[in-house]
């Protein structure tokens, strides 16, 4: 396969995610779609490394994997938070503050 | 020799001191605080009149140079040195805070932290006068410029102004007329006026080599012709907006009627003298090319500012507003002198400083001091005040003379001197409409003490008039005491003037244009 | 020497680090009562690697040139640990009260923030930058939403809605930013900043480095990257907001100056005409929206926007001075801005909000408080004699250097509006009379904290020349 | 006495008054005193009379001019700097006037003692202290060396008309009165102070003597200044006003000395205007046109001193007229009878009306039985302006006829033959109405005032009686000749005199005849009374003026000012605006940033790939 068709690939992992982190209002939804774009990213990461022929993609890519998977850590406990105090995990109903 | 040596700094810290004292000492209260304040007044006061005693007149150039480093990174200098015309202005800084104290001393709401303000503000004002840096010139300047927030905000009066006009909407969010409201339009408009000094300022420095604020560096540097009418316009505004250049002028009605009485003496009486002073000692004659260019409208608005601040003068009701719209007309004349670029118009616009100085601050001394008892500045609700206070009233006509130009008195001096630099000009009509104003003056300065002071009354309500009283006295009659004085022996600071002005004069004109010489 | 494992670089985050672990550890011995001194000790702590960093040689590269010390890196280094303290100091009581039982945590995470923080300016590798910017991102959002209160009228409440507004949008520009970086990564063939600087200059070069940029542009909250700052500070807790205001800050300037100019510097009219507009509408919007603000920490949030809005001048200046004066403005900014939001926290400590009607005649019930707010709001505004007015100033003279004279006059006329707003807040304080004249009780720490920043705002101000100094020779050494 | 210099005299002179009003003005509880407040004040117009006399007595011997000046002020002009100076000049006419002025300011003084002992003290002190400044001043004005210091006593004395006009300020028509004297003369001393300016730029001095292109418009811009002093047409309005102040003030200020400052300034600068034909034609149709108007309508005035008011505007019309036709001698001449004997029937009407508490003179009649001394003087006073043979008026006016005939200024000559006839008419109508006739029931306790009151009166009536005999010597003090011929002007003025008090006498006298022609007056009585000038001023005051300063004003207030408060509300409006983009809603807030990245990202892959 060529670097093309990954960078393909990654691209449309991309556009998913970034169309659902969009259209999406439950926040789990939101984070779903964050991971399927750093996984997209991660691809491009891998991809690139191998067409330069060096490692620093994979690791770059293991590092972005490791701190993908503590943001979304954080991210649900946020939910967790957000349903105690609200309970709903609907991101647009959270407007107090604004202007 | 210390004291010789220091004297400047001395004189213009001595306020500063007075404040650390009061600032220090949270139990000073009434007439202890003030006691302070005015010793610390009075040794600045006393500092100038030394620095009078001592300067040189034969010898003529700066004296008494003080100089310490202050940022090297930027060629920043604490230089004070002082000239001429710093000789007569810090005469006239170190009467108007004495006096200034004095006529506080009916003041009882948190008179500390107004004295505080206050003698940081004046050591500001002294600094200005003394300051051979353009940085430190311009740091002393916001010193001078920026406790005047507070002073009006917090011990100022209310006024309201009625909503009218085509935009009418404005007074929705803004209560035009009050204090708060003054307070805030005087500082921003003076501080934009500050912001674009500054830019001027960078722009100078850069363009004589970066490498010093001297005024002896940015004096004589070569500044592209290009960049001196833009830097020029920006110091004319900058500096124009404190000097109630029209039409920036339109925070000193609001500002003066809504200060209390010390701060509307000081701002009047001095402070105002900062901006048209930094016009002539900054624009003027660091960027020659740009006020050669400049200069026809310089004059032309200051006209403007004499016969429009006069009439609207005439139309006022409040005693504070027709004060403050006469000082906005006084100083087109000092503008107006300093657009002559002669040696008579610039004597007269720095005498017009000082004498105008002193008249409105017995003005604003005597306004204070009625609406303290008449607490109204309602002219219309007023009438045979003489009565209650004769001196008052003889004063008040004393002030009004001096501001119309009678002779023997301080501001016929320096107004005959402005119209005869005028006359000199390449724009001799300029004269004209000059002399129409201090009509005008006439007409509205006598005609308020008439409605004041004389005829019938005084009307119900107003039980509590008394004349003046004490440290009042002192205040005024001190004041009017210099009207008279520098009108009747003007040569007694005008000599000193005169010796800037030669000094400084070429400087503008270019040296083939002039052949003034030094006074035997 | 192998740079590989040469550690003296890293002695002071290795030292934070080891703090942090302290307090782990102290966090599970101490009995419950008395987890307040575990932020005395951050505090302590941190003075201490403070007053360490003038003495310890942290020159030098690591990680085989993936890091590297130096003058430049110490100086944020400082500006971090800087803040870090006062706010550990000036914290503690709140934290304390607010959150009793989990103090330790708090504080963990704050020396955790730290640690990214303070190994981002001397990031040279992509990857380290992106661990350094995690390690500093994720425990503040977590700190932003500490308050667990079930209250809705008590403070905090609006913690969780401030998080994750936080939390979304720096998702988002993460997620993308790292696209951005892969996209460098791909076009340079290698993670190292030499490496990408080297690299032929391809239209991927350039996709990847603006989505990287305006990644770095969400972390200083320039616009349009903006729009979290303002709801974040509001509902967060106080603390957490002045050390969220000023340290990420600085740190995103960092990362910003490693990329443009030290990495493509040599590029800037490609990047400049973007920064500009950026820093534009940085400046306008931040100060318009500031004006109609009735919330005293939104209004700060607002003007902290147009504040960046001034440092990406110097950054766009894109020479040694205007890295001086972006080293310099950052360091009066972290006093000052730290201090108005310590005093908002003293005067506001158990209130819902921030309203500016609590700050009604504050100068008859803490005089001391109100004098150090009218302080810092001028030195905001640049008013001279304070620290802000030098930032400015030098701010402006760099971009007039660079030819920016234009920007220099809309800078300084947008410097009339926020000394509007700073006023406002001003003019309640001195001019309104007070709902209630109880006065205010200001614990230890926060006096000194906000007495600390005072004390540097005002020296600063008056004497601005060893900052100066040491801003200049650390711009000097960066790039070298 | 011959120990001291002429100098030193005229300093005297000056200076004498110029300590009893820093005195006074200082020492308030002296001031406050009264009655020492007076003698003080009496003691300087003593010293300053004798001197003035040592000098006058001195200078018709022959003496040389004197001068002596001191350094007041810097100018710095393009050749360098010079001094502009103040100081003194004695020659025959500063001396002259110097004289007449301490005459009559003595006589004032006197009298006043006795005219305002009603006074509460403190007013007594005062009105005492402004006498004083206002003999400094005047002094200082006549001894001027060069034009600027007359300037400065001129605009000195304007001030203490101001003053005393005002004197009970209390008093809402007096203290108008005062402000309308000062901004009337105020405005027309705009012209002498251009004047001044264009002169010294011109000559580099303020010297009367110089010789310069400028001269017409430095001397039609000092006439502007004279016609306000000197109460000329149309600037005469405030004079009549100016009878609010104590009498014996009108008698001083307002007829024989202050309004003559006009008049002085024309004989001091004779060699500018000289120089300026077209401003002497001026003169001559604006003096002669006042004379006659004035006349005209102190025919019909009912009030004793508006009567004399607009006899002084008049006869202050004949001096013009003379001095712009060049007959200076007439014109100086008749300045110096005329202050006698103007101020003579001043203070004689002063001693009437203090007798029946009323100025007007239906409220008189009758009173020269009742006050002898005064009425009597009052008659010698009312003959010498009719230019009764004999009388010093007489001489005078003869002079300046004869002045404009020669001239050939015809036609101002028969405004002034008019203005005679009528001059002789309204006298000879409040001879008959106030001191003839049947007694009214105000005179019915009218009594002769004290010696202070009469004396002076005595004093001065013997000058208006004497004077004219003594032309010859005055004329040498000005440096010209004398000769006295009556020619046919002269008899034709003299008749037409004497017909104007037969006239009166017809009319007023026990016959009350001719009341068809009082009938003919009648409209000229509505045309004086509706006061047309005086309306014309105060529209171009009220609706001119302070019309266009509420107009400015208020365009400062919600233009000027209103833009600048606009800038402000625009940048809250706009703020306000703008907060509709941070909706809360923080999906917004993500489109936002995925919007500016992709913008970005495009810009970097398109624009700058």
């Amino acid at each position: 396969m060529s670097l093309q068709g990954f960078l393909l690939l990654a691209a449309a992992l991309f556009s998913l995610g970034l169309y659902g982190l969009l259209t999406r209002r439950n926040a789990v939804g939101i984070l779903a779609s964050v991971e399927l774009m750093a996984n997209a990213v991660n691809l491009n990461l891998v991809a690139f490394g191998r067409w330069h022929g060096v490692v620093d993609g994979q690791v770059f890519a293991l590092f972005n994997t490791a701190l993908t998977v503590a943001e979304a850590a954080i991210g649900l406990a946020l939910v967790i938070l957000l349903y105690r105090s609200r309970q709903d995990v609907l991101v647009d109903t959270a407007t107090e503050m604004k202007g | 020799m210390f004291w010789h040596a220091h004297l400047l700094s001395l004189t213009v810290a001595a306020p500063f001191v007075a404040a650390l004292v009061l600032l220090a000492a949270p139990d000073l209260k009434g007439a202890a605080a003030k006691t302070v304040a005015l010793v610390g007044a009075a040794a600045s006061f006393a500092g100038a009149i030394a620095v009078w005693a001592s300067y040189d007149l034969s010898q003529g150039g700066l004296q008494l140079v003080e100089q310490y480093a202050l940022v090297p990174a930027y060629g920043i200098s604490l230089h004070l040195a002082v000239d001429g015309w710093g000789v007569a202005l810090l005469l006239l800084t170190g009467v108007i805070i004495t006096t200034g104290v004095l006529a506080t001393w009916t003041l009882e709401v948190r008179e500390r932290e107004f004295l505080v303000l206050l003698l940081v503000l004046v050591s500001g004002v002294y600094g200005v006068f003394v300051s051979q840096d353009l940085f430190v010139f311009f740091l002393f300047y916001e010193i001078a410029v920026l406790p005047m927030y507070l002073l009006i905000g917090i011990w100022g009066s209310e006024g309201e102004v009625e909503a009218k006009g085509p935009f009418a909407f404005v007074w929705r969010r803004f209560k035009v007329g009050g204090r708060e409201y003054a307070a805030m339009k005087l500082t921003l408009m003076l501080l934009a006026g500050s912001a674009a000094i500054l830019v001027a300022i960078v722009a100078m420095f850069f363009a004589a080599g970066g490498t010093s604020f001297g005024f002896d560096t940015l004096q004589g540097a070569a500044y592209p012709r290009s960049m001196q009418l833009w830097a020029f316009v920006l110091l004319w505004f900058g500096f124009g907006s404190l000097g109630g250049v029209f039409p920036f002028h339109t925070w000193s009605p609001d500002g003066h009627a809504a200060a209390p009485t010390a701060v509307s003496m000081l701002h009047a009486g001095v402070l105002m003298k900062l901006g048209a002073f930094g016009v002539i000692r900054v624009g003027m004659m660091m960027l020659p090319d740009g006020a050669a260019y400049w200069v026809p409208y310089v004059g032309a608005v200051a006209v403007l500012n004499i016969v429009w601040g006069a009439m609207s003068a005439l139309a006022q009701k409040d005693l504070k507003y027709i004060i403050a719209y006469s000082s906005v007309s006084h100083m087109g004349v000092v503008m107006l002198g300093a657009a002559t670029l002669t040696q008579d118009g610039w004597n007269g616009a720095i005498y017009q400083m000082v004498a105008h100085g002193m008249m409105t601050g017995l003005f604003f001394a005597l306004v204070g001091l009625v609406y303290h008892r008449a607490h109204s500045r309602w002219v219309p609700g007023m009438g045979g005040f003489a009565k209650r206070m004769p001196g008052v009233a003889t004063f008040f006509v004393l002030a009004g003379l001096s501001s119309l130009g009678l002779p023997g008195l301080a501001g016929f001096v320096a107004e005959f001197l402005v119209f005869l630099g005028a006359w000199q000009s390449d724009h001799a009509w300029w004269a004209v409409p000059g002399i129409i104003g201090a009509f005008v003056t006439a007409v509205y300065v006598l005609r308020v003490g008439r409605d004041v002071f004389f005829g019938e009354g005084p009307a119900e309500g107003f039980e509590e008039l008394s004349d003046a009283k004490g440290t009042e006295w002192a205040a005024i009659v001190a004041l009017a005491a210099c009207l008279v004085l520098l009108g009747v022996y003007p040569n007694l600071v005008l000599e000193f003037i005169h010796q800037a002005t030669t000094e400084y004069l070429p400087l503008v004109l270019g040296s083939g244009a002039t052949g003034v010489a030094v006074l035997p | 020497m192998n740079t590989l494992v040469n550690f003296q670089p890293l002695m002071l985050d290795l030292m934070v680090l080891f703090v942090g672990l302290l307090v782990l550890v102290m966090d599970v011995l101490m009995p419950p009562g008395r987890k307040r001194g575990l932020g005395q000790l951050t505090a302590v702590a941190l003075a201490g690697i403070f007053a360490l960093s003038f003495v310890v040689d942290v020159s030098g590269v690591a990680f085989s040139g993936a890091y590297e010390g130096g003058a430049w890196a110490l100086f944020f280094k400082r500006l971090f640990l800087g803040a870090g303290a006062l706010v550990a100091l000036g914290g503690t009581d709140h934290v304390d009260r607010r959150y009793p039982g989990r103090q330790g945590e708090f504080w963990l995470l704050l020396l955790f923030t730290l640690v990214g923080m303070m190994l981002l300016p001397g990031a040279r590798t992509l990857v380290l930058f992106v661990v350094a910017f995690e390690l500093m991102g994720m425990p503040l959002t977590m700190l932003a939403a500490w308050p667990k209160t079930e209250d809705p009228t008590g403070p905090g409440r609006r913690a969780p809605e401030a998080a994750l507004k936080m939390y979304l949008v720096s998702a988002a520009s993460t997620a993308i930013t790292a696209m951005g970086l892969s996209l460098l990564f791909g076009a340079a063939g290698g993670l190292r900043l030499d490496v990408i600087a080297a690299a032929p200059q391809t239209p991927l070069l350039w996709l990847g480095l603006f989505t990287t940029l305006g990644g770095l542009s969400y972390k200083i909250g320039a616009v349009p990257f903006h729009q979290w700052v303002p709801d974040t500070y509001e509902g967060a807790p106080t603390p957490v907001v002045g050390y969220l205001s000023v340290a990420p800050k600085a740190a995103g300037l960092a990362a910003i100056s490693l990329i443009l100019v030290e990495t493509f510097g040599a590029a800037s009219a490609r990047w400049l005409p973007v920064v500009l507009f950026i820093t534009v509408i940085t400046l306008v919007v931040g100060n318009a929206l500031a004006v109609p603000q009735r919330d005293a920490k939104r209004l700060l949030a607002y003007s902290g926007i147009a504040q960046m809005g001034y440092l990406l001048i110097a950054v766009a200046a894109n020479n040694e001075s205007g890295q001086a004066v972006m080293l310099f403005y950052l360091a009066g900014y972290v006093v000052t801005n730290l201090g108005a939001f310590l005093v908002i926290e003293a005067v506001c400590a158990d209130a819902p909000d921030a309203d500016l009607s609590r700050f009604h005649g504050l100068y008859k019930r803490a005089p001391g408080l109100a004098f150090a707010l009218l302080i810092f709001l001028l030195s905001l505004a640049g008013i001279p004699f304070v620290v802000g007015f030098w930032a400015k100033l030098y701010v402006f003279m760099a971009a007039y250097e660079a030819g920016l004279v234009w920007l220099v006059a809309l800078g300084a006329g947008l410097s009339i509006l926020a000394l509007f707003y700073y006023l406002r807040i001003a003019k309640v304080v001195y001019m309104r009379a007070p709902a209630e004249d109880t006065p205010i009780a200001v614990g230890g720490g926060m006096r000194l904290a906000i007495a600390l920043c005072l004390a540097g705002v005002v020296g600063f101000g008056a004497w601005p020349g060893p900052i100066v100094d040491a801003a200049r020779a650390a711009a000097a050494a960066f790039g070298g | 006495m011959d120990t001291l210099t002429p100098l030193q005299w005229a300093s005297l002179a000056l200076f004498g008054p110029l300590v009893v009003a820093l005195v006074l003005g200082v020492v308030w509880p002296l001031r406050k005193a009264g009655g020492p407040a007076a003698g003080l004040s009496l003691l300087g117009a003593t010293v300053n009379l004798a001197a003035a006399s040592v000098l006058f007595v001195g200078w018709l011997g022959g003496a040389d001019t004197v001068r002596a000046t001191l350094p007041w002020l810097i100018h710095g002009g393009p050749e360098g700097a010079s001094m502009i100076e103040l100081g003194l000049h004695l020659d025959g006419i500063s001396v002259s006037m110097l004289w007449v002025v301490a005459i009559v300011a003595f006589c004032v003084q006197v009298f006043s003692l006795g005219y305002l002992s009603d006074e509460p003290k403190a007013g007594f002190g005062r009105y005492f202290t402004w006498q004083s400044l206002f003999l400094f001043s005047m002094n200082s004005l006549v001894l001027a060396p060069n034009l600027l210091q007359l300037f400065m006593g001129w605009e000195l004395v304007g001030l203490c008309s101001y003053l005393l006009i005002g004197f009970w300020f209390k008093k809402p028509s007096a203290a108008r009165a005062a402000l309308k004297a000062f901004w009337v003369t105020k405005f027309a001393d705009m012209g002498l102070l251009l004047g001044l300016i264009v002169l010294f730029v011109h000559t580099g001095g303020f010297e009367w003597t110089a010789t310069t292109a400028a001269a017409g418009t430095v001397t039609l811009l000092f006439f502007l200044a004279v016609m306000g002093k000197s109460a000329q047409f149309p600037l005469h309005i405030w004079l009549p006003d100016a009878m609010e102040g104590p009498t014996p003030v009108s008698a001083l200020l307002h007829a024989a000395t202050m309004v003559a400052a006009g008049v002085f300034l024309v004989v001091r600068a004779q060699p500018l205007f000289a120089q300026a034909p077209l401003t002497g034609e001026v003169m001559t149709w604006v003096g002669a046109f006042t004379a006659l108007f004035a006349a005209s309508v102190a025919v019909v005035q009912t009030d004793i001193k508006k009567v004399l008011a607009y006899s002084t505007c008049s006869q202050l019309g004949y001096m013009i007229a003379a001095l712009g036709s060049g007959a200076v001698l007439g014109g100086y001449f008749h300045l110096t009878t005329h202050a006698f004997f103007k101020a003579l029937l001043f203070l004689a009407a002063g001693g009437l009306i203090h007798a029946v508490h009323s100025n007007e003179l239906s409220h008189m009649g009758g009173l020269l039985k009742r006050l002898p001394v005064t009425g009597w003087t009052f008659i010698i006073g009312a003959l010498a302006l009719a230019g009764f043979p004999g009388f010093s008026g007489f001489f005078s006016k003869d002079l300046i006829l004869e002045g404009l005939f020669d001239a050939g200024a015809y036609g101002p000559l028969a405004m002034l033959l008019i203005g005679a006839f009528l001059t002789a008419f309204y006298m000879g109508r409040v001879v008959f109405m106030a001191l003839l006739g049947p007694p009214s029931e105000h005179a019915e306790h009218a009594h002769e005032a004290g010696g202070a009151m009469t004396l002076p009166l005595v004093l001065l009536a013997t000058l208006a009686l004497g004077l004219g005999f003594f032309a010859g010597p005055m004329a040498r003090l000005y440096g010209l000749t004398y000769h006295f011929h009556l020619g046919a002007v002269g008899i034709t003025a003299t008749a037409l005199g004497l017909a104007g008090i037969g006239t009166a006498w017809i009319m007023f006298g026990p016959k009350q005849g001719l009341q068809g022609l009082a009938a003919a007056f009648a409209p000229l009585g509505r045309v004086a009374r509706s006061g047309a000038v005086d309306k014309g001023f105060a529209l171009a005051y009220r609706q001119a003026l302070l019309g266009l300063g509420a107009g400015v004003a208020w365009v400062d207030r919600y233009i000027v000012d209103g833009l600048i408060n606009v800038m402000g509300y625009a940048s809250l409006a706009f703020g306000d605006r703008l907060r509709a983009v941070q909706t809360g809603n923080v999906r917004d807030y993500v489109y936002a940033v995925v919007a500016g990245l992709l913008l970005l990202g495009a810009f970097g892959a398109i624009v700058q790939g």
